[in-house]
């Protein structure tokens, strides 16, 4: 792949290699052979996806490990204890917004140091008490910020968000026009019903520990119906963007289909042809004869 | 009016009666904070205060505890709690059966996220009852996991379930399986093993993201029975859509209290149970005043007492 | 002691956190951040864990040559060299001025950028296999999850005006679509989120206050 | 919930990925621009943005990655754009790691267009680890959760913009997130809006959007819903806005394709179901 791009090098106005944040032609090809490597795949698992996938855990892996190395590792160790013994005396750490002093701010993070060390023992000792230390720690701040947030904002603020009227005096009278239904008495009044009953007989669903009477089964039924409605609506919200994806990377494979990135200059040998062509031929030669059931 | 005047009264009445309730609640250990909290400069002082804001939390979690302890004594001392039927649950057992009489393994996804989330830590929690039947069963359970630190509470409930079962040697180890920490490389390997191991049951349960429907279509034509179960509202219509069986919302942390019929467990749904008659209550009464005074409020008049009562719920900062 | 020291921590560090987000006095604000910056460098550090474990079976399986061998070699190619990369840049190895990201960028947006939006994007060929399998009119449930898939699929997006009463379509369409996911979908997902933050609350309280242990073995 | 006896199955969904295939790049060759009528929830969060006044600091998270790039980025342009021309002073904080290189890239772009300073008029804080415990931390404090800024790194101090900011989102009159999923809008909803007393504005993808009618308008001023409400907002700002005509195109072109892979795909239910009565009716007869 890499000669005849050399060979169009002379004729194309965009450089072969660069960093400067140009696009180039390595990584127009690059990025086109892989796109539609991934795509490969919806027809069956071949070695063009397997090059894509192992590509990606490993690109994808380094790409975290990278961020979680600046950022979870130098600056809330290297960064702020070097900050904090440079401090001038007298001068506070600031910690949350409130300043402690920085000896202490120095001692904290090295209690964080030694069960980080903890942690990583379960490579040498896999059933060491040490490693259970730091994960104790991480399952207790973690269990308590969800149980207030999520108390906070989802259960005591759902329930008063759940008050609204019924009625609303400021809504039209009930009007022949079509066009301004939403804005009537009567509509305001019955979507506002149907939320109310419909949030209500959903809770309602999920009481497990009362006997089904045959006013909570029924209360539990409508319920069922409601969420059956929500799951619909959210299916058929998704589609949309799940489209938007794709049609997001047809347009960028298009981007390449010109006479910049073409061999020879010529638009019909451009990456994402030329490559979907010896894709498909590569796979129709190499699966020809092999069971060809689907595999998902 | 005159009833709408009674009404008034009364709620204002209630609602201050509540208030002054939650406010000795707070009291019991804490003090209300009356000052904004910006003039506090010292470390420590007013560490016995609460942000009016969060009272109404501080109310709900104190009222759930309460209950919950309540139930959990009454149910030890061998009150009886009923469960309703979780049909998801009792596919459970048939799916893990239907592997062993198969003679293939039992693969469980515990979802993709962090310990970070509680759905995970559930998820281990199920697991280990999971890992409990397939040993008693001597199925395989293949467990791939997304985090590392996921991996570590993975590798120890399906040890602590073979052990339960009486079978520490039906734990193999290479069978909790790290696949990649990037959402759909880890996707693609679940969807690997699905495809050459062939497991004929698969557990989803956790917490999903877009992967749940690659999940949930490449089970569907490997020919598994499919259970899945989640509290992450979005993932729900895929599993809804592409399973045999879904566990929906709240019955995900119902799971273990189902399987087990343990009394301390059956006390905390009930404790919910009773937490979210209150709340529905609460709405009910909510949108009857909100809707008495509806005219008011539409006027921009902020003084009602539908505002008290919200207050409740909602105060204001201090 | 092998679990009860673990037991503490969990109940003592819940116990800090719990306090620090109902009281507002300044302290509580350094204890929070504190005790989540820890949790951030576990999570971080714990990475490790995670590519020792890659690392360890790519190597098993390329030393025993599993059929996909070559392909790990890819991957451990790729992770150290994109590692390599990125630590010089990080601090400024080989002459490369420290803190410079042009060659991380290169690789993000070439390598890393369209093959995570291009797996992503085959949800798009998958979500319309879904729907064409499981829409089906079976019950009264299943009708209403198709209807109202249904109905917001369309409400979503313009009708071309050559179909027959497209304007009537596309308005009816798109106030159903409203009124269906403003009140009817509104309520449902309030219902699992209200569940949910029940279940969460339930869970989070027992491990809290350390009365649920199951999540570690004894 | 699917029978496995249904006749309608056998068919190879590979057909069904074929068409997909076939209709998007066959549109998109073709290349039509389709207009939308806005709706409420976009027209709040562009209202809520107008009625700022000027000079506010606005808090902007950028909350995704390249898989969700296509639905966010248009919207972030356009965010960028109003809040630049109204003259609003933006702190740049991201919680998904991949996200900041956007951040950098459109303002760089937008900047100069309205000549506005860096640490003066908007400033890079970069990517925070730790999903909603991060949210939590800049929250409580951006200056004390960022040591330093992303692009000089420099401490914060040192950026006039930051003197006007306090802890508990004090100087800072509005949130918006660009949100992906988790953490987003939801996790900010209960680390910030649940604490503190800030207005959070959202972009989101579709995923995420049916469940912030929950929040509208109490907890959510007003978000744009996927592509559909990126067209809709870019309909609004784009008016006056030259840079951003070519994106507004590109996204009224995309809603075509849009619009006719949402008409097969209910083709292809319609097509299902008239298989399963058809095979029932003939079960029922044989």
């Amino acid at each position: 792949m890499i000669r005849p791009m050399l060979a169009l090098q002379e004729a194309s106005p965009i450089p072969f290699f660069t960093m400067d944040g140009e696009m180039d032609l390595l990584g127009g090809w690059l990025i086109c052979f892989l796109t539609l490597s991934v795509f490969s795949f919806l027809y069956k698992d071949n070695p063009f996806y397997k090059i894509a996938e192992h590509t990606f855990v490993g690109a994808g892996t380094a790409f975290f490990a990278l961020q979680y190395y600046s950022e979870g590792i130098l600056e809330p160790l290297y960064v702020h204890i070097n900050h904090a013994m440079q401090l001038p005396a007298g001068e506070l750490m600031q910690l949350g917004g409130y300043g402690v002093d920085p000896t202490y701010a120095i001692i904290f993070r090295s209690v964080a140091v030694l069960f980080s060390i903890f942690l990583l023992s379960r490579m040498v000792f896999p059933n060491g008490w040490a490693p259970r230390w730091p994960l104790a720690v991480m399952v207790g701040v973690y269990a308590a910020l969800k149980l207030t947030g999520e108390t906070q904002s989802k259960l005591v603020l759902q329930v008063a968000s759940a008050m609204q009227p019924l009625t609303n005096p400021e809504k039209l009278a009930w009007s022949d026009n079509w066009v301004a239904v939403e804005e009537t008495q009567v509509f305001y009044t019955f979507a506002n019903t149907v939320m109310v009953v419909g949030l209500i007989c959903a809770l309602a669903h999920f009481i497990f520990t009362y006997k089904r009477t045959k006013i909570l089964g029924g209360v539990s039924r409508v319920g069922i119906i409601v969420l059956m409605i929500t799951f619909g609506s959210m299916f058929g919200f998704t589609v949309l963007g799940r489209y938007a994806l794709l049609i997001e990377r047809v347009d960028t494979l298009g981007g390449f289909n010109n006479q910049d990135y073409a061999l020879f200059g010529t638009s019909a040998l451009s990456p994402p042809i030329l490559l979907t062509v010896l894709i498909a031929l590569v796979l129709a030669v190499s699966l020809r004869g092999k069971n060809s059931t689907s595999t998902s | 009016m005159p009833s709408m005047a009674l009404l008034s009264s009364i709620v204002d009445s209630l609602s201050t009666l509540g208030w002054s309730l939650s406010a000795k609640l707070g009291t019991l250990a804490l003090t209300i904070q009356d000052a904004a909290p910006a003039s506090v400069e010292e470390g420590w002082e007013g560490w016995h205060t609460i942000e009016n804001q969060k009272i109404p939390t501080l109310v709900a979690v104190v009222f759930f505890g309460l209950v919950m302890f309540i139930a959990q004594r009454q149910a030890k001392a061998g009150k009886d709690i009923p469960i309703r039927r979780i049909a998801g649950l009792d596919a459970l057992d048939e799916a893990i059966g239907r592997s062993t009489e198969m003679g293939r393994p039992v693969l469980y996804v515990p979802g993709i996220d962090e310990i970070k989330e509680i759905q995970t830590i559930y998820s281990m929690m199920i697991l280990r009852h999971v890992a409990k039947k397939t040993a008693e069963f001597g199925t395989p359970l293949i467990v791939p996991v997304k985090d590392s630190v996921v991996m570590t509470f993975a590798e120890e409930a399906v040890k602590q379930g073979c052990l339960d079962a009486g079978r520490p040697d039906a734990f193999i180890p290479d069978n909790v399986r790290y696949l990649s920490n990037e959402q759909f490389a880890y996707c693609a390997g679940v969807a690997g093993i699905m495809n050459r191991e062939k497991p004929a049951a698969n557990l989803m349960l956790g917490m999903f993201f877009a992967e749940s429907l690659i999940l949930a279509e490449t089970g569907f034509a490997t020919g598994a029975i499919q259970v899945a179960g989640t509290a992450k509202q979005h993932q729900l219509p895929f599993f809804v859509a592409a399973c045999d069986y879904t566990i929906i919302g709240e019955e995900y942390f119902a799971v273990t209290a189902y399987l087990t019929r343990e009394p301390g467990l059956l006390g905390t749904i009930r404790g919910a149970d009773i937490t979210k008659i209150v709340a529905i209550a609460a709405i009910v009464i909510g949108v009857v005043i909100a809707t008495m005074y509806s005219a008011e409020i539409a006027v921009g008049n902020t003084e009602t007492p539908f505002q008290s009562f919200l207050q409740l719920f909602a105060p204001k900062s201090n | 002691m092998k679990r009860e020291i673990p037991i503490l921590l969990v109940v003592l560090c819940g116990l800090a956190i719990t306090w620090a987000f109902f009281s507002p006095a300044p302290m509580s604000r350094a204890v929070n951040d504190e005790l989540l910056a820890w949790g951030t460098v576990f999570f971080s550090v714990a990475f490790l864990l995670g590519i020792s474990n890659l690392v360890r079976i790519s190597l098993k399986q390329i030393s025993s040559r599993h059929p996909d061998w070559p392909y790990k070699l890819l991957l451990l190619l790729v992770l150290f060299g994109y590692l390599l990369i990125g630590a010089a840049e990080i601090h400024g190895w080989f002459g490369i001025p420290g803190g410079e990201n042009i060659r991380r960028d290169w690789i993000y947006k070439r390598i890393f950028m369209p093959l995570q939006a291009t797996m992503f994007s085959l949800l798009a060929f998958y979500i319309a296999s879904a729907a064409f399998r499981a829409f089906r009119a079976r019950s009264l449930e299943a009708t209403l999850l198709l209807t109202a898939g249904a109905l917001v699929m369309i409400g979503q997006v313009p009708i071309p005006s050559f179909f027959p009463f497209a304007d009537w379509i596309g308005d009816t369409s798109v106030r159903l679509q409203g009124f269906l996911m403003a009140y009817v979908n509104a309520a449902g997902q309030k219902a699992i989120i209200m569940g949910a933050a029940l279940g969460t609350l339930a869970t989070g309280l027992r491990i809290v206050l350390g009365i649920e242990r199951s999540y570690l073995s004894e | 919930m699917a029978k496995r006896t249904d006749k309608a199955l056998d068919l190879d969904r590979r057909w069904i990925f074929l068409v997909i295939a076939i209709l998007v790049v066959v549109l998109y060759a073709l290349g039509i621009a389709a207009e939308m009528p806005v709706n409420q929830y976009v027209q709040s969060y562009y209202d809520t943005i107008e009625e700022l006044d000027e000079g506010s600091i606005v808090l902007l998270s950028a909350d995704f990655d390249p898989a969700s790039a296509a639905e966010l980025l248009p919207m972030y342009q356009a965010t960028i754009y109003q809040l630049l021309k109204r003259n609003m002073r933006v702190i740049n904080v991201a919680t998904w790691p991949a996200a900041p290189p956007y951040t950098r890239e459109e303002f760089e772009k937008a900047a100069p267009l309205y000549k506005k300073k860096y640490g003066v008029d908007w400033v890079e804080l970069g990517f925070k680890p730790g999903d909603d415990v991060a949210m939590g931390q800049i929250g409580q404090s951006v200056t004390s959760a960022y040591i330093q800024d992303d692009r000089d790194g420099k401490p914060l101090a040192d950026f006039p913009i930051f003197k006007d900011v306090g802890n508990s989102f004090e100087g800072i009159s509005l949130l918006i997130t660009m949100s992906a999923g988790y953490p987003g809008i939801l996790e900010w909803i209960a680390q910030a809006g649940g604490r503190y007393d800030v207005p959070i504005l959202a972009g989101t993808t579709a995923v995420q959007t049916p469940d912030l009618f929950a929040y509208y308008p109490t907890q959510l001023k007003g978000f744009l819903g996927a592509a559909t409400g990126a067209t809709m907002y870019l309909q609004l700002v784009g008016a006056d806005v030259p840079q951003l005509e070519e994106v507004t195109i590109t996204n009224q072109k995309r809603m075509l394709i849009q619009t006719w892979a949402h008409l097969l795909i209910i083709g292809l239910i319609i097509y299902g179901n008239v298989l399963y009565f058809v095979g029932r009716r003939r079960e029922a007869n044989a």
